[in-house]
């Protein structure tokens, strides 16, 4: 049986769920207790849970980030709540040379099981300091996995993965898709880690899309399957490790592929994706040259239509696809 | 530290720019309610004599850099109200030609460099305005505003320590309005006052009452005065309390409504005015002023509404010099 | 005229003619006076220009970068360094969300001419966190310019031109290459940002090398040639701004194309040319897969031998192009 | 702060233990400049009281996190010397497979939490295992050592105040020895003593003689016991002084012989056992333990050089739980 909830209503399900089970998971961040997150995701589990392990915690981003460190290699399962994704910013030092390289360096005497969720995007007039899409930066790192869910059934068993996972995991949520609903099994179902999802069949061409360009590039594959283009829509789901061969064996397939994503498009996810297309045996299947839609070059501007102008949108998807199509 | 007593001429401006602030937040508060602003905003009402107070303690060619609760700071260095509301409306006339927006207001030429997004994000950047400063030997000051939540972060002990031992031209005001977000001070340390923490910089500390907007200035002004010659920074903690919501999306279930009324019974702009009114120095209790306040505001929103958005195919201009 | 002298001894010629040329130049970084640097680069400094211009800072790397920014808009030109690039983590809030959107967000009404000197990459025995390759993060970043400079004659005129330059520029030293002595003309010569160079002309096969890797695809190539194998040498220079088109003109000359670099494979430089060779029309020339020789997919270890296994050495060059040749 | 002093027993174990400390690293340098090591290494030469009294106030499974300089604090803790030795030149048998090396050595097993490359890097870590053992409620304790110069990180400063907020079990030990590589620590602060930092976060901050191992035990005990009954953290700062250079790059232009042998009259290990010698305590002035010691160094540097190097095919181990 599933349900209609929201993707916030999912996470929190999952969050819920973990500390009902595994009294080690404990939540850190700002505001999470009284205000319930400044989106709204940890609502009500104080209430049940008690400030022991429901942390709000002082605007000290690095000192948390380490806090879920300490409390990862001595027992406890910690989940941190980075208000917004370029804070996360603040944090580089602890996730990338510690929570990162902890286990390496240590000879693999110790382990790191933390997650740190985190909203990122654009979309809500929230200007260049409150828009980043940094996902690439973790995705560039040993050590971390990084899960970019899309819908609210993807959010709920791919962070319970995260949760129940030994190593560090950044968890990218999306502003944009926080009240987006979709059907989520009642069960406690666990989504695995490293697995992309096929959102769309399809033979003519390959759409790889993560986030919030999931929903667009399927209202687009719509679009685009009235006019008899056939559009496969492929979801990574986790940039760390990245599915590979889920994607490789589509553009096989159908030898055309564009890949679309919010972030900058220089060195974003779909740099990487396309490499990996480039050097595996799909190479010699291709048709046309891989195209990527990716963010402007430039911060994510304040004003409605610039900060439209500045990432992706459904009409971008439709024009490359024709793009490849005619190619 | 020496303090002088403002002028009479000082006083009314003081009181005008508080007003002036207010107007253009209830105004701000006004359209975001109508949906006419897109993203978000915070508020500094009730916080209106620690800008005010601050700012009137310096030199036009002074710096100041603000934080993402801004519009007190702008207005009260001079700013002026239509770019500010064409910025705040995302408008290409504004002071960031609409891609900065509430939070990002800057006005350079004015000595506003800038609203920050991030806490405590400006108080590094103070430092290299006093390292300037003090390279380029030109006898300027520079404020750094920043909230009691941001008095938590690494960057503002790397920032104050530095500032300390190049005895920088920068003077730390700290506007602790009792809460970040939901945070109460009281709980995200364990000090009576935060200016507690400038011994630990080897620096002048000291907290003052931020709803006497007097208070504030005299305080700065000695501070200024330090910095100016060369004495370095101070650390300066103003207690006040901002009368809305953090942000919009605030349901404010961390305070009492009590508490609220509490601080709205010492409003900054209430005690200025009885203190005006009592030495006789206004007479109709500055219903004048408040009314020419309001329609400068009116007049800033009629520029900005009348003002063209951004192109798109402008985009890019500006990512580099 | 030219000289031979070291990559770090062209750097302090950079530092030292630039700060003479304009006092608006000022150094800051921890141990950069007395000490001369923790690699020497700055040896000798304090003494001619004084601890006015020449800053020891605290071990306080966000309050150094954040004081970078204001000193660059309110007139300086700061030059900071970096200890190890590892350090950088510690200023990415103030990097990415402050030096490299003022400008835009501020409607463009103020300017950062900053430049982060910092040494990166592995080959010294310092382990995990003193051997980070991160140039792909800033890399990603609009706002900011990325130098990797490979030689003393480019470390230097890549310099000066870095510091001239109004905005924050980022710019990559070599632990390794501090001491490799080059051909550097006395005259001051400025490089301009944003243009390959052609470090060997070849026909068969371009190698795009960044850093540390280019002598050692300079070394591949001279082997190469014996095997009648004409390797083409290119070296980027700025990733950002990136040169794309002599990269694509090149393997539309030779359609064979193998980039080396020292920084994790994934999200590594070496993706984005990947990408950026494969939606241009340099694509249809392509007669082999493109390949990338990027670093193990591990932080750096401390015992030599598995530290050298963790980054492309000469013969994994060699490998890769005979690899690409037989295809 | 209530303080117990030291039993015989635990007297003579600390001078064992710091007579270990300085064989090792005299070792250690030995194979330096014979060219055997691989990178650089970070001698505590001078500092061994301060890891010695520091780690005798602790129970077995109480949690320790070093720094770069941590030789000291992992063989005080209780590490085995060969295992350090093994990771010291890199080879499998060493406590992290030889991927870790001089600056990462970790005993997790035995509390030590590892060495860290990062400048109070290990300071927001420590937080965190002060949570687990708030949360776990095992009665342990943390100690979180750290440098004069990673005082002024920002991680210092959020680190300490959110243990002191949550009053986690962590004791903060400041060794002040004087530098900062190249730094003076008075040029980089503006205050005498860097336990007056304890103000700012509201926990108690004093300052004690780091030659003397008898005071940093008694100041540690104290510090401890204050913790693990729920009281908090405290900062400990030791004054203290490093023999060699920072590292093995370091001229030393920064300070003066004179003031190196200065401190050097002070020796740790010739107080302890000055003392000892008079109390009749020990009487071939510890001749025979420090043989001892010696030969203990040397049996771990032939477990060492025995020791296999770890296979390149094993490069990915680890990476991964
Ligand atoms: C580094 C960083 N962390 C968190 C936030 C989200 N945030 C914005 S304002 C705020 C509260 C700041 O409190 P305070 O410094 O007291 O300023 P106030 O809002 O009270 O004026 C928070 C948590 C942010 N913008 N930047
Ligand atoms: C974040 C960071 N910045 C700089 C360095 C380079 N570095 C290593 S040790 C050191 C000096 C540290 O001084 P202190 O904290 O007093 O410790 P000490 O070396 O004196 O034991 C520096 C600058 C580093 N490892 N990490
Ligand atoms: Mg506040
Ligand atoms: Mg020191």
């Amino acid at each position: 049986m599933t349900r209609q909830i929201s993707y916030a209503e999912a996470i929190r399900e999952g969050l819920r769920e973990e500390m009902r089970a595994d009294d080690r998971v404990v939540l850190l961040g700002e505001d999470i207790g009284v205000y319930g997150g400044a989106f709204g995701v940890t609502d009500g589990l104080l209430d049940e849970f008690g400030d022991r392990r429901v942390r709000d915690t002082p605007i000290s981003e690095a000192a948390i980030t380490g806090c879920a460190i300490g409390g990862a290699i001595t027992g406890l399962r910690p989940v941190v709540e980075i208000q917004f994704m370029d804070f996360i910013t603040l944090c580089m030092e602890q996730l990338v040379l510690q929570a990162a390289k902890i286990r390496y360096m240590f000879g693999g005497t110790a382990a790191v099981p933390m997650v740190v969720r985190t909203p990122g995007g654009s979309g809500t007039g929230a200007a260049a300091q409150h828009s980043e899409s940094l996902e690439a930066w973790f995705a560039h790192v040993p050590g971390l996995k990084v899960v970019v869910p899309s819908t609210p059934a993807d959010a709920k068993g791919l962070l319970v993965s995260a949760i129940r996972d030994d190593n560090p995991v950044i968890f990218i949520e999306h502003k944009l898709l926080y009240r987006t609903k979709g059907p989520v099994p009642d069960a406690p179902t666990a989504i695995p880690l490293g697995v992309a999802d096929v959102k769309r069949e399809g033979a003519d061409v390959t759409v790889v899309a993560t986030g919030v360009m999931v929903p667009r590039a399927l209202a687009a594959a719509g679009t685009l399957a009235g006019e008899g283009i056939s559009a496969e829509v492929i979801d990574p789901r986790t940039l760390r490790p990245l599915d590979t061969e889920t994607l490789v064996a589509s553009v096989r397939k159908t030898g055309r592929v564009v890949i679309v994503y919010e972030a900058v498009k220089t060195l974003g996810i779909g740099a990487e994706i396309s490499a990996r297309v480039a050097e595996s045996d799909a190479f010699s299947h291709l048709t046309a040259p891989i195209i990527r839609l990716g963010g402007a070059e430039c911060p994510i501007p304040y004003n409605r239509a610039l900060e439209r102008a500045a990432v992706p949108q459904e009409e971008d998807i439709l024009a490359a696809v024709r793009r490849v199509m005619a190619a | 530290m020496k303090t002088v007593p403002p002028t009479t001429e000082r006083l009314i401006s003081m009181l005008h720019t508080m007003l002036l602030i207010r107007a253009f937040e209830e105004k701000a508060d006004e359209l975001f309610a109508l949906g006419r602003v897109h993203g978000t905003m915070h508020l500094s009402l009730g916080q209106e004599a620690v800008a005010t107070g601050v700012c009137a303690a310096l030199r036009p060619d002074d710096y100041i850099l603000s934080t993402h609760r801004g519009h007190g700071h702008c207005l009260a260095k001079g700013a002026d109200a239509g770019l500010m509301m064409a910025e705040f409306l995302g408008k290409e006339t504004g002071y960031c030609r609409g891609r900065g927006g509430s939070m990002h207001i800057a006005d350079v030429s004015g000595g506003n460099l800038g609203a920050n997004g991030i806490v405590a994000g400006g108080l590094p950047i103070a430092t290299g305005v006093g390292l300037s400063i003090q390279v380029r030997e030109t006898g300027q000051v520079c404020v750094a505003f920043f909230g009691d939540g941001a008095a938590n972060e690494g960057a503002f002990h790397e920032s104050v320590n530095l500032a300390s031992i190049w005895r920088l031209p920068v003077v730390f005001v700290c506007e602790n309005n009792q809460y970040a977000m939901s945070m109460p001070v009281r709980k995200s340390m364990r000090i009576e006052r935060i200016s507690e923490r400038a011994a630990a910089y080897g620096i002048p500390g000291l907290t003052v009452d931020g709803t006497d907007v007097l208070a504030v200035y005299e305080a700065t002004e000695a501070a200024v005065a330090l910095a100016r010659s060369g004495g370095g920074p101070t650390l300066l903690e103003c207690a006040t309390y901002r009368y809305k919501g953090h942000s919009k999306s605030d349901r404010q279930r961390y305070r009492t409504r009590d508490e609220v009324e509490a601080w709205r019974r010492r409003d900054p702009i209430a005690q200025l005015r009885a203190r005006l009114i009592a030495g006789g120095v206004v007479t109709d209790g500055a219903a004048a002023m408040e009314a020419e306040t309001r329609s400068a505001i009116d007049d800033a929103l009629r520029f900005a509404e009348e003002s063209p958005e951004p192109d798109p195919a402008s985009l890019l201009d500006g990512v580099y010099a």
